[in-house]
């Protein structure tokens, strides 16, 4: 297993170079530069030349490309132009803040779109079918920063319940889940209704097999033909969806961590465009292409665990 | 026949919804099953074979199928009236199934070994340990072999052949009363269908049960059987014992699908095709049912529907045809 | 009837696939949501009643009223005649980067899948490049370092798009290269092209149009995102996106600003998704008899 | 004797594929290991075995549907497999080839019209009234109404689409069709009225068939010639009367042994082969069939027989008949 | 309650180095944990309020042109680097006058040396006269004095991890999220009352008033926004602070670009624009129409500076005659940033009245800022506030050292130069009534050529809970943001 993971690790690192490439690309393409940004408005031309001087701007691209990929490929992201502290730190301090409402926002949606979507297929056409496709229809249809904009008016300044700043400190578990309830229920919702959907549509795929046909005829109860027989088939394309949509989710989390304000790697990316804080964004996107990469793993490992067929001696 | 039959079908009729109309895929089908007999049900795709052993199993489609009439009694008990949970208790236990595509009818996700150990623990209530010694019983019995290595296998390791052993192993294992085989060889290559049908007529001896056999080879029929039902767009055109079928085939229509068979064993003569198809369900004609297809079609036949009638010579064989037909109803000697 | 006549065209599976579509109530309903509110956009220029430009600084802010039947924003504009003409920008955009997406995805999924072997690797490595980016992520970067233009919208948006219908043109292009008419039109040596582009695509197109429509929604959402990080189309040319995000500036304020054109992309998603939902119902063979 | 028309030698047909999951093997599927035959004008020259014996893989690489690894088909002489791309093109038109499966073999978005006047206008065979008074013709040939070519496969049942099949096959007037198993799908009834077709076309059109099927009884309605496959060799070929009447090789009398026959008294005769085909992808040492072969001797698991004329054109591959030879 | 949740409308700091920042979002935080040698009293900008603040008394000589500043002593920088000496003060100097290390050398262009006298005596001496010598060395900018230890110790991280003699010492950041410091126990003028502030960063304003009005912050960054301003008169328990200075906003016109290398039609923009329409837009509480070409309030604004008055029939007249019957198009990039941009959509309405179509290209903040600085924009939208002495605005804006593509650039967008030599006669006048006479007529000649359409000032706009005490009235800060002292307290 562990030569497996290693394996595709490194087949995933052309994909990583040539994200490298593109992103290094893009960042000097864009008029601006973080010079601009650290002196403010009213520096004079002197000593923005000198601090470009600083930063190693003032060298041929190739150069700065050649300093970079040398850099990366030895496993170091560098420094933030900005801050001056290296990538990996402050990625490191926002990583759990994002993971955190990734995998909350993940539960939420597994949890609760699984039973929703399986509950929907066995019901077909009957109110609880169109409960649970009325609720993933409007997960599906909300743009998640309009959904926020709601959950805050109402469950932090009308019932108080969250508070409209959920950087809660990692320290403490309690307000920590305060603060998380409420964006991880935003991008819940999304994830939901994508599961919630799969979900039914793959079981009642399923259902219709022959083999739940033969569970039938050997007189499983209706309930353990769902659970036992069904499911663990009809969860194969839901880990499809899952591993997609969890760069979805990834992306979508910018607009929870903007409007929540929380930290977070959106929140981080975001600040380093708008600061052009190149060396900031060219480790975020290697640090983005590598999450994907590992969902993309999990995704696969998971099938594995779900489908005997896969793995094979 | 002095013994009770262990399944008696009869009147049985299992309409299906197409477009908001019931129609019936299945009309007045009734039949009977001693113990250790086999009946053959052969007729062409669609005649409604398996609906018939699906009726049976109470696993017609909820929603989009339903028995409209007719009595099931197995063992002497009516299975139409109960109720899904009553039934569950009866599938796999009084009266079990095997399916035709191997390759689909194993759970792929589930290990060959429990697949055939679950219905035990359901229908015997049986431990997991225990559970586990009487299918690997099974296993040997059905001859997989190194059958206790491979127990925790999953079907996708099994070949063809092996995964319909493995059907049957689940079908036999709380040995039941009857056992339907809806074409359990039709995906089978010939040599492993032989090597399979001599498995079945083996447990069948020493389990004792009746069984059902669906087929459209009569090729299968003859090397298996002790009665053939023959079936054409819902309803049984004729039943007789085997030897009489193929001695004596007295339906146009069981006696063209004799005709169109090449044999391997001797040149065939001329093959005769029968022509046109066979009607849809949504629209069967009035009369009798095969008259369109025909070479014997009189007037009378498009006129009104042929009743089930013993031929006067012979009391085991009954025939639903105008021309053919002998001059008792059936329904009537019984 | 001795002439026959080859182009005189029945009812094919197209239509029995409308059919199949129309009967189903929520497609109904879907399709008229998205049909009305594309209509609006598309009609915006006439029936909108105001100039979207316009400005009343003295009427700014104003909560609806018969004048101004959604109200104003901070500078006095017309809501309505934003979210009408908004519409436009914002359709425009999602339509397009999605034509143009299905368009090189397909032609990229159909082809890759078809000739099969390194190619395909190839390729299709190169379209895990595109997906290793999250798409909203792809998107701010693009519209970031070209600049918001209506252009590189529809580029960024677009280019999120390629890898996912690359893949879903693939998937059937592989199954369906097997299926026997595939192999009969080589024997009868017709060309590669020819089979692609006779054979394989009207069979893969109605995966990739359901997808479309689904993906559809996506981009607008996309759009919206973008406009609400501020990457969107320029001002004061209004989308949907940018509207809701200059009301939220003033949510506390004037919440009309925002939830009105939220309602605007509400409709059309929920329409969308209706469809698409009617649409994938309708081609999966699965779930075609009722 | 008539000529011959095409004439197989050593085809060759290796498949690599990767499977496996986590860890991916490679492995060589070896489905053709050479085998040769020839058909005559007019002939129709059977391939049976078990599934997966490189049957399917027989027709499609003589065709180049699937590139064969090497070997020769010499079609009237001329080199089929080396043919360049337009001569290539010419000879397609000479060699067709009609599937089993009536619901994958044509494409469900093109009406019949469409489907048969297509290979017309590739080729460029005459004006858009030639061509359609062909389609027509065609469809009288197979027995299909006319009012087909407006409709889409799905509005036909099995046997009907069947037809269609051959009736493409057809449009381009080709000389030899290679027919995998073109009736296993089909119901007896509707099997039997396909066969009548079939062999029609052999009589009026004087058709060359290879005749790939798992039925030997449709085998030995339809061919005169047959050769049986095992794990990718020929292991014995002749005329079909002899072959089924009085085989020689193990597998094929077991073969035929167990093909059910419509007749309760053959019951008894059922004999039974144990063990299962074994694999492609590692045959067993020796003769292939050795382990599952009720004569088999040491030689057997060793080395593998030769394809040896044992009679007038009849080979067997089996070291029970070589002290024959 | 001792610790003060405060809010900016920013997204991130840029930088906590007060040499090396001049962002608007980092001038308040950097005023709580700097001192320099003098300070503004707290809440005022009168520059006759300056008082000592590092330095207890200074002299200078007869020439202004050496000047010596005695230190206060025992004042501990925060953390472990010791007292304040004159060589920390020679250093920072030193370091804000060098364009290596600071964004504002300019600003100390005149000094020739700076010299420890004595551990506690320090003097400068300048090449020329300087319009306010105790100006630049207020805490403001490169007039903070850092600590020389801490900033060789700390290299890079000085940047992020600061070290001043203020109240409030760094003592977390977090990025994009919030600056926390705590109360400097050794501050000279007593142990603040506060023991810790964090500063946080909310760029939305909707998010940082719903954090408000939820309890969660104390101190919030206003909108300048007239709406802005009445909801929070409304909100129960909540002083408003509205002060100085104004940010002026100018559409500098390039003067090297067709058309408006033409002053008729510089003047025509002049007339079509409408400042009390803008006013309106915004508020008359928070803005406030431009009075000249340099700040209201500042020493040497012309008070009755004769701007053009809004008329647009003389607009169209002008462009006429200048040959633009039909009108014209400028274009100008734009950045999206939502305070700027909304100002411009109103002017782009205006301007569109007279038959001049203003065509926006928008781009984010930092491209804008790259773009106008690389001379491509025919008309580019700058607002800032400034040292409130007109020198400083006239030398940035109007100057032609200042002219956008020189290497001594600074923000001299229209290419003027009409005003070079009253400029720079003013900086070096020592009589203070020659001094206002020659800023007037630098004023009057910029106004004349059409440089630049001043617009309208806005300022600043705070709000904070009422038991929350600064400790002083607010009327006005450098910082732009109010002023936390060791007395600033929750009562
Ligand atoms: N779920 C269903 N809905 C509607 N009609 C059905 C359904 N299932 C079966 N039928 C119809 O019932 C008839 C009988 O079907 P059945 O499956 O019993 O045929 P069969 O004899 O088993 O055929 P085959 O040999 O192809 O298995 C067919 O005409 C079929 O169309
Ligand atoms: N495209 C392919 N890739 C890999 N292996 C293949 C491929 N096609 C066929 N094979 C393998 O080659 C062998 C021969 O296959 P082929 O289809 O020729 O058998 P067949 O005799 O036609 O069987 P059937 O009766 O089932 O049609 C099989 O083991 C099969 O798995
Ligand atoms: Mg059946
Ligand atoms: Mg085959
Ligand atoms: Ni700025």
């Amino acid at each position: 297993m562990i030569g497996f993971i290693l394996k595709r690790l490194l087949v995933a690192l052309p994909t990583l170079l040539a994200v490298l490439t593109i992103v290094f690309l893009f960042v000097r393409v864009a008029p601006g530069d973080p010079a601009m940004v650290i002196l403010g408005d009213s520096a004079s031309q002197e000593a923005l030349e000198a601090l470009r001087q600083q930063l190693g701007l003032n060298k041929s691209l190739l150069a700065q490309y050649v300093d970079f990929m040398l850099m990366v490929l030895s496993g170091d992201l560098g420094k933030s132009m900005l801050s001056g502290r290296p990538i990996l730190d402050e990625v490191a301090e926002v990583l759990p803040y994002t993971i955190e409402l990734t995998v909350a926002s993940l539960v939420i949606g597994v949890v609760v779109g699984v039973p929703l979507g399986i509950v929907s297929a066995r019901r077909r056409n009957g109110w609880a079918d169109y409960a649970a496709r009325m609720i993933s229809l409007i997960g599906l249809s909300f743009p998640a920063f309009v959904s926020a904009v709601l959950l805050l008016l109402v469950f932090a300044i009308q019932l108080r319940w969250f508070p409209v700043i959920s950087s809660a400190a990692m320290a403490d578990p309690v307000e920590r889940l305060r603060s998380l309830a409420l964006p991880a229920f935003n991008l819940g919702l999304i994830m939901l209704a994508y599961i919630t959907r799969v979900t039914r549509s793959s079981m009642l795929g399923v259902m219709s097999e022959d083999y739940i046909r033969t569970a039938r005829a050997k007189g499983v109860p209706g309930r353990m033909v769902v659970w036992r027989h069904a499911l663990r088939n009809a969860l194969i394309p839901v880990v499809t969806v899952v591993g997609l949509y969890l760069g979805v989710l990834i992306g979508n989390s910018v607009l929870s961590e903007i409007v929540f304000n929380r930290p977070g790697l959106g929140k981080l990316i975001v600040g380093a465009l708008n600061q052009r804080d190149y060396t900031m964004l060219q480790g975020l996107m290697v640090i983005y292409a590598f999450i994907i990469v590992l969902c993309n793993l999990l995704t696969d490992m998971t099938y594995g665990f779900i489908d005997p067929r896969v793995k094979r001696q | 026949m002095s013994e009770a039959p262990v399944l008696e079908v009869s009147g049985l009729t299992t309409e299906f919804r197409i477009h908001g109309q019931w129609h019936a895929a299945i009309r007045g089908v009734s039949f009977k099953l001693a113990r250790g007999e086999t009946l053959a049900i052969v007729g062409e795709s669609g005649c409604g074979k398996s609906i018939t052993a699906l009726s049976v199993m109470g696993l017609v489609p909820p929603g989009a199928g339903r028995i409209a009439g007719g009595r099931i009694l197995l063992e002497g008990r009516d299975l139409v009236p109960l109720s899904e949970p009553e039934m569950e208790k009866v599938r796999g236990n009084r009266v079990s199934m095997i399916f035709q595509e191997p390759m689909t009818s194993l759970n792929p996700v589930l290990t060959v070994g429990f697949q055939v150990a679950e219905s035990l623990h359901y229908h015997r209530g049986l431990g997991r340990a225990e559970a586990r010694k009487t299918a690997l019983a099974l296993f040997e019995q059905v001859k997989i072999p190194s059958a206790a290595r491979r127990f925790d296998d999953y079907p996708h390791q099994f070949s063809g052949g092996m995964r319909q052993r493995v059907m049957i192993a689940m079908a036999l294992a709380c040995n039941p009363a009857v056992l339907l085989a809806d074409e359990p060889t039709t995906a089978l290559d010939v040599t492993i269908q032989a090597q399979v049908l001599a498995l079945l007529a083996e447990v069948r001896e020493s389990y004792g049960m009746a069984m059902v056999f669906i087929t459209h080879n009569l090729g299968v029929v003859a090397s298996i059987a002790d009665r053939v039902m023959v079936m054409y767009a819902g309803e049984v055109v004729e039943t007789a014992p085997i030897d009489a079928v193929f001695a004596r085939p007295t339906h146009p229509y069981t006696e063209a699908l004799l005709r169109s068979i090449p044999r391997v064993d001797r040149n065939t003569m001329e093959l005769q095709a029968i022509g046109g198809q066979v009607p849809a369900i949504s629209a069967m004609p009035s009369g009798c049912r095969f008259a369109d297809r025909c070479a014997l079609v009189e007037p009378r036949c498009r006129a009104a529907d042929p009743p089930l009638t013993l031929l006067p010579d012979d009391p085991t064989h009954q025939v639903r045809c105008w021309v053919r037909g002998g001059t008792v109803a059936a329904e009537a000697v019984q | 009837m001795t002439a026959v006549h080859m182009t005189t065209r029945r009812p094919g599976a197209l239509a029995l696939f409308w059919g199949r579509a129309r009967r189903n109530k929520a497609t109904a309903i879907g399709a008229t949501l998205v049909l009305i509110m594309v209509a609006s956009a598309i009609l915006a220029p006439w029936i909108s009643p105001h100039d979207p430009l316009e400005q009343d600084i003295i009427a700014r802010l104003e909560p609806p009223s018969e004048t101004y039947w959604l109200g104003t924003d901070p500078y006095g504009r017309d809501i309505l005649s934003r979210i009408l003409w908004g519409g436009r920008v914002s359709l425009f955009v999602s339509t397009s980067a999605v034509l143009i997406a299905m368009v090189v995805g397909s032609a990229i999924g159909i082809i890759s899948g078809y000739v099969g072997g390194r190619f395909d690797r190839v390729t299709m490595a190169g379209m895990d490049v595109l997906l290793s980016f999250p798409s909203l992520i792809m998107g701010l970067l693009v519209v970031a370092m070209l600049g918001p233009s209506v252009v590189n919208l529809i580029l960024a948006i677009g280019l999120t798009a390629v890898a996912p219908f690359a893949r879903i043109a693939r998937a059937p292009t592989l199954v369906i290269k097997e299926r026997e008419f595939v192999e009969a039109g080589r024997a009868m040596g017709f060309s590669h092209g020819r089979i692609m582009g006779i054979h394989i695509l009207p069979n893969v197109a109605s995966e990739v149009m359901v997808m479309g429509s689904l993906w559809l929604a996506t981009a607008i959402r996309t759009e919206a995102s973008l406009s609400f990080i501020g990457l969107g189309v320029r001002p004061p040319t209004p989308t949907w996106g940018s509207m809701i995000r200059e009301g939220f500036e003033n949510i506390l304020d004037a919440p009309w600003l925002s939830i009105f054109p939220s309602i605007a992309i509400l409709i059309v998603m929920l329409g969308l998704n209706l469809l698409g939902d009617g649409l994938r119902d309708a081609t999966d063979p699965r779930l075609r008899h009722e | 004797m008539t000529a011959t028309l095409l004439e197989v030698t050593d085809l060759h047909k290796t498949f690599t594929v990767r499977r496996g999951f986590p860890r991916t093997e490679t492995v060589h599927v070896k489905a053709l290991a050479g085998i040769s035959f020839s058909i005559s004008e007019g002939e129709a020259f059977g391939l049976v075995g078990e599934s997966g014996c490189g049957k399917s893989t027989a027709g499609r690489a003589l065709l180049r549907l699937i590139e064969p690894d090497g070997g020769e088909v010499l079609y009237r002489g001329e080199n089929f497999l080396t043919a360049p791309g337009q001569r290539l093109r010419q000879l397609r038109q000479k060699l067709q080839i009609v599937f089993q499966d009536p619901f994958a073999s044509l494409n469900p978005r093109r009406t019949v019209g469409q489907t048969l006047a297509e290979p017309m206008q590739v080729h460029k065979l005459g004006s858009r009234e030639a061509i359609e008074a062909r389609v027509a013709a065609v469809l009288d040939e197979v027995g299909l109404p006319r009012t087909a070519i407006e409709k889409y496969p799905h509005e036909f049942s099995g046997g009907q689409r069947q037809r269609i099949g051959i009736a493409r096959a057809l449009v381009l007037e080709p000389e030899l069709i290679v027919a995998d198993e073109p009736v296993s799908a089909l119901d007896v009834s509707i099997q039997a009225q396909i066969l009548l077709l079939l062999d029609g076309l052999k009589v009026r059109r004087g058709l060359s068939f290879l005749f790939i099927s798992h039925d030997l009884g449709v085998v030995r309605h339809f061919c005169k010639r047959v050769a049986v496959m095992y794990l990718g060799r020929i292991v014995e070929d002749g005329p079909t009367e002899q072959i089924f009447d009085e085989p020689l090789h193990p597998y094929t009398r077991a073969l035929r042994d167990a093909s059910p026959v419509p007749d309760p008294r053959a019951k008894v005769t059922m004999a039974r082969l144990e063990g299962e085909v074994a694999s492609a992808i590692n045959p067993p040492t020796g003769c292939h069939f050795h382990p599952r072969c009720p004569h088999a001797m040491d030689r057997c698991r060793v080395e593998y027989p030769k394809l040896r004329a044992v009679a007038p054109g009849r080979r067997v591959a089996c070291h029970l008949h070589d002290q024959a030879a | 309650q001792k610790v003060l949740n405060a809010a900016m409308g920013a997204a991130d700091l840029g930088s906590l180095d007060p040499h090396r920042t001049a962002s608007t979002q980092d001038k308040a935080i950097i005023g709580w944990m700097f001192n320099g040698l003098v300070r503004f009293k707290p809440g005022s900008l009168n520059p006759a309020d300056i008082e000592p603040d590092l330095a207890e008394r200074w002299e200078s000589s007869a020439d202004k042109k050496t000047w010596k500043f005695f230190l206060r002593k025992g004042v501990k920088f925060h953390g472990a680097y010791g007292e304040v000496t004159a060589e920390d003060v020679v250093f920072s100097i030193q370091r804000a006058s060098n364009p290596q290390t600071s964004a504002f050398s300019s600003d100390f262009r005149a000094i020739e040396s700076v010299a420890a006298l004595d551990p506690y005596t320090v003097e400068v001496k300048f090449k020329e006269n300087v319009p306010s010598v105790l100006g630049i060395f207020t805490n403001f900018q490169g007039g903070n004095i850092v600590s020389k230890k801490a900033v060789e110790a700390l290299g890079e991280e000085f940047r992020s991890k600061a070290v001043g003699t203020g109240p409030f010492a760094y003592s977390e950041y977090q990025r994009n999220q919030a600056v926390t410091l705590v109360a400097h126990a050794d501050y000279f003028r007593g142990k603040p009352k506060l023991d810790k502030v964090v500063y946080r960063y909310i760029p939305s304003d909707a998010s940082r008033d719903l954090a408000y009005t939820n309890g969660e912050v104390d101190l919030i960054y206003g909108r300048a926004d007239q709406r802005w301003v009445e909801r929070m008169k409304s909100q129960p328990k909540t002083v408003l602070q509205i002060f100085g200075p104004g940010e002026l906003g100018h559409l500098h016109l390039n003067m090297t670009k067709k058309p408006l290398d033409d002053v008729r039609v510089r003047q025509a923009i002049a007339h079509a624009v409408d400042r009390d329409q803008l006013v309106k837009f915004r508020g008359a509480s928070v803005f406030r129409p431009a009075v000249s070409v340099v700040p209201e309030g500042y020493l040497g604004t012309d008070a009755n500076a004769p701007l053009p008055k809004h008329d647009l029939a003389k607009a169209k007249a002008l462009l006429a005659e200048a040959g633009h019957k039909d009108g014209i198009t400028i274009k100008a990039v734009q950045t999206s940033q939502p305070s700027m941009l909304t100002v411009m959509e109103v002017v782009q309405a205006q301007l569109k009245r007279a038959g001049i179509n203003l065509v926006f290209d928008v781009v984010d903040h930092p491209t804008f800022h790259a773009q106008i600085r690389k001379d491509v924009s025919d008309l580019v939208y700058y607002s800032s506030a400034r040292f409130p002495i007109a020198d400083q605005h006239l030398t940035q804006y109007f100057h032609s050292r200042s002219i956008v593509g020189t290497p001594t650039a600074v923000t001299n967008f229209s290419h003027c130069k009409v005003a070079d030599a009253e400029i720079d006669a003013a900086r070096i006048e020592t009589d203070p009534a020659k001094q206002l006479e020659l800023w007037k007529t630098a004023q009057l000649k910029v106004i004349e050529a059409a440089c630049a359409v001043a617009l309208v000032a806005n300022t600043q706009v705070w709000a904070h809970r009422d038991n929350f005490d600064l400790g002083y009235e607010l009327k006005g800060s450098l910082s732009l943001g109010p002023m936390l002292t060791e007395n600033s307290t929750f009562k």
